[in-house]
């Protein structure tokens, strides 16, 4: 596990919180609004270094590629990740605003894939061999359970 | 969900759109196919017309409708098997696929030259060849199981053959020839004791009181839509995870891989990797509506029903001349299958099918049963949820009136 | 039969119920399935509900009406194909597990080490995995034909790679993935001059234009139900009657079977020795109404129709920048395949799938294409007898927004 | 092949013939009428000797067992037939009716498929595998073009 900062220095999960993204999320009505917005996502959250988007970092059986680090600092959960698709990026950034900077106590009782239901983001969510967006929430869940122990 | 409604086969049977087409049938050929009720009919057609996708990585929202019902309908059968995760259900085409995957995929990687694999002599063929054919490739051999005099499994014999040689025990839950059902629970334990692996035939069980995955402490488990009210061209194989995770691909192409150059490719992790190419999706979709509505029934009450049928038309066999039903006193599951002193059970099949009784013979692909009970086949009656006893009554006249034109 | 009334796409897309439940449905994604016709819906549901039994050696009416629907459904499919016989027509889940039967029976009995099996790198990996995984069992080598730098095959390159230690040749009729169409017929000539058996992945040619068997001159050909207008569940593996008379079964159960027992088994002819268990009934006779309703069309008229979406489409894309058609010169099926300048595949079909447009993006099973390319993914627009121009300019408009969008 | 008399000495085709057969199905209503009448005809043709009884007689794949015995005799087709199913003897009564001692001449254009289906019995020709009465049908039409040679 890396530490903090670079890669971890972006904006969602601590200057960019949820209540933030959801409120954004429901002004845009309708799927083009929706995709726009995770397209604007994507330009907020910087891009990974090059020295980490290696095969480690790779989330296998997504459309697109996608890279998620996982880090910890001082009991709080550090997550980058990126995508060579905006929209992947733009939904990756709702996962770091979910899980990054926040502690396992902070997340207790969290349900990403029921946030993202409640966003009417479901839709990337399909049950999908090696679906990338469950997979790395799992990937963060699983890192929490270790460090929580 | 047991419902609070007293049970009635006649609404049931009015469930089934095939007794409005022929209204004065009496089939009594259940353990060959099963005839769908509406839901499982309408569940497939509102498949095609509002969900109708290729699966799996769809860029739209058709693929994830689709996606969400062949997944939807997979977890939905782990979960009316009682399978401890949705990704231990492999969808086939039926059961005998459902076995051959399990005979090649791990057989062909697990089976060494003098390995054996024990097959009850009650197998249907099903749950035989395949097993002949990979101890073949192998150099493993298949042993029978010996049956008792009352055409029930041997079970000092069985016993008698465990050997640590044993790598494989083949058992169904319920013979689809004469409705034996073998002891499993000993027998399962009996087999695990010794570090054989059990597969257990449930095309005909799981019809009759269905099965609990967990509980029943199997390895394999295989059965087909099509038995089970369900459409034809799906079945299911299921193992545990640990098991599937060492078991190499068997078919291969779309779906079932990681990533394909001529230099070299990786498979999928399961169930992916035994699902090569499009599956059966809608038909997924109609056998987990078919699993939903027997759910939807007391499944003792239907059992006891089937049951109740069986010891009816039995009972009313003691009226008629030179008929004999095999196993007679064994525990059976609702199938009685009958002997003729005299007469050929074609020609009987034959009479009653102008009565309007569809029922079935000859070795019901059970042929070392058949040998091994001296008969060179027999006539079946088998009994559905929707089997009243008013069909039972008729089959018994119909059977009388046969016995005197044959006489 | 062609009928006199002039094409109309739009009436053809009243015949899909699908479309009744999304009328704004904008369907590009017809090599991955197609939706079905209401011909095909009830052809399936009409077998359920009048002659839902098992087949063969049925003793009754309902047996005699369900086995004269599925060997009806061979006979004409076998017609609709132009096949020597019925018996050539093997009913399998789909292409996949037709390639995969033709690769265990036929390879792993007349494969040897050394020998050759030459695949086109158009091929999808259903056509390339099975071989690769008999190749490891048997010793034998399979061997890519390489592209041209416009992605069709390299014909020279073929010809110098054909030897007489090539034993088969795999090429698919129409590339899923870009639309190639290779030049089957001087192909399957120079490879029979060497003695080789030619597989033909049928899976996207016969969905447009069809094929005439005897006239094509391979010797094995695939394809499946649900690309084809038909249900999900059921394809065919053709084979001449020689051949299949000289392969052994794969896999073994009911229906295969002459005899069984313990102590050797032996097996029943084609077609009934390659199809064991009960087999996709319903679905094969869904899939014959498929083509007796194709059949009731011009196919040469819907064909046409097809290309001219394409063509249309291909004409307005010219209008926006930084996408590119791959192998745009070649000629195609009625498939586009997109790269962009830029832009990832995925972001551009979830924009056009905001507007109602479906369409595929990824690899389409066609990994070796896709890195010969030199691309990670492509976005694939396939055209069918239901759409229309209105849908191809729709397209293209949600295309230019989604590009101003992702600027 | 065998001569004549013995096993062929049976009326079916030569004191019975199709003509007569039809009528008799003609007149037999139904189902039940039709089976009943199947299992008369059975009566009337005389079992064939064990000796002929043998594997090399027995036609594979009926659901019941039968055997049928071809032969020649001054240029007419000669057959003989049983089988342990009485249904089964029945329709093997009509096949006997429509070959034996028959011409090549006198066969010619006549489809037996046809004649059953005419005869409402298309029941028993159900494609089916190794279908009895379908496989001993074109056993004769074989045996027949041969000695047409
Ligand atoms: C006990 C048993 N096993 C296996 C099978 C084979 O099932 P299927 O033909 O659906 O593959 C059957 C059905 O005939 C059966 O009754
Ligand atoms: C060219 C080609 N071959 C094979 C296949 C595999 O077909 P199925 O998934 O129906 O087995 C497909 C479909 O994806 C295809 O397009």
């Amino acid at each position: 596990m890396s530490s903090y900062p670079p890669p971890f220095d972006h904006p969602f999960g601590t200057r960019i919180d949820r209540d933030a993204l959801a409120q954004r999320l429901e002004a845009a009505a309708g799927w083009e609004a929706k995709n726009r917005l995770l397209v604007q996502l994507a330009r907020e959250l910087p891009p990974l270094p090059d020295a980490l988007r290696t095969d480690e970092h790779r989330v296998a059986g997504c459309e697109s590629t996608a890279w998620l680090v996982i880090g910890r600092q001082e009991g709080r959960l550090l997550a980058a990740a990126d995508s060579d698709s905006r929209i992947v990026k733009g939904l990756l950034a709702l996962l770091l605003t979910a899980y990054h900077g926040h502690t396992p106590a902070e997340l207790a009782g969290f349900d990403f894939e029921a946030w993202l239901v409640s966003l009417g983001l479901q839709r990337f969510l399909t049950t999908s061999r090696g679906n990338g967006l469950r997979a790395m929430s799992r990937m963060i869940r699983e890192a929490i359970a270790e460090f929580s122990h | 969900m047991p419902m609070n409604v007293p049970f009635s086969a006649a609404r049931i049977r009015d469930e089934f759109p095939v007794f409005r087409h022929h209204p004065d049938l009496i089939y009594l050929d259940n353990a060959a196919t099963t005839q769908k009720p509406l839901a499982v009919l309408d569940a497939e057609r509102r498949f095609y017309e509002t969900a109708n996708a290729n699966i799996h990585r769809a860029a739209h929202r058709l693929g994830s409708a689709a996606t969400d019902a062949f997944e939807g309908a997979r977890t939905r059968i782990a979960a009316h098997l009682n399978a401890a995760h949705p990704d231990e259900v492999l969808f086939t085409r039926g059961t005998t696929e459902a076995i051959n995957l399990a005979a090649h995929s791990w057989g062909r990687a697990h089976l060494r030259p003098g390995d054996v694999i024990l097959l009850s002599t009650l197998e249907h063929h099903a749950n035989i060849v395949p097993w002949q054919l990979v101890a073949q490739a192998t150099g493993a051999i298949v042993k029978p199981i010996p049956l008792d005099a009352d055409g029930t499994i041997d079970q000092r014999a069985f016993l008698s053959l465990l050997t640590p040689a044993i790598r494989l025990v083949g058992l169904t839950q319920c013979s689809n020839a004469t409705g034996v059902l073998p002891p499993l629970a000993p027998m399962i334990a009996a087999a695990k004791a010794v570090g054989a692996l059990v597969m257990i035939d449930g095309a005909q069980g799981i019809a009759h009181g269905g099965v609990d995955l967990q509980a029943l402490g199997a390895d394999f488990y295989a059965f087909s839509g099509h038995k089970l009210y369900g459409p034809t061209g799906v079945g299911v194989l299921w193992a545990r995870r640990e098991l599937l995770a060492k078991m190499p691909p068997w078919q291969a192409g779309g779906e079932m891989i990681d990533r394909v150059s001529f230099d070299g490719t990786t498979f999928a992790e399961p169930p992916f990797r035994f699902e090569a190419g499009t599956p059966p999706i809608a038909q997924a979709v109609g056998l987990a509506a078919a699993m939903d509505w027997l759910a939807g029934h007391d499944r003792d009450t239907l059992l006891r029903h089937e049951l109740a049928l069986r010891e009816r038309f039995e009972a009313g066999l003691v009226q008629l001349d030179c008929i004999r039903v095999l196993s007679a006193s064994a525990p059976r599951g609702p199938i009685t299958a009958l002997a003729f002193d005299g007469l050929h059970p074609y020609d009987v099949a034959q009479f009653l099918d102008g009565y309007g009784v569809a029922v079935r013979v000859g070795q019901h692909c059970a042929g070392p049963l058949h040998q091994a009970l001296g008969l060179n086949g027999s006539l079946r009656a088998s009994f559905a949820a929707y089997n009243t006893e008013a069909d039972v009554d008729a089959t018994l006249a119909a059977l009388a009136t046969t016995l005197e034109q044959l006489a």
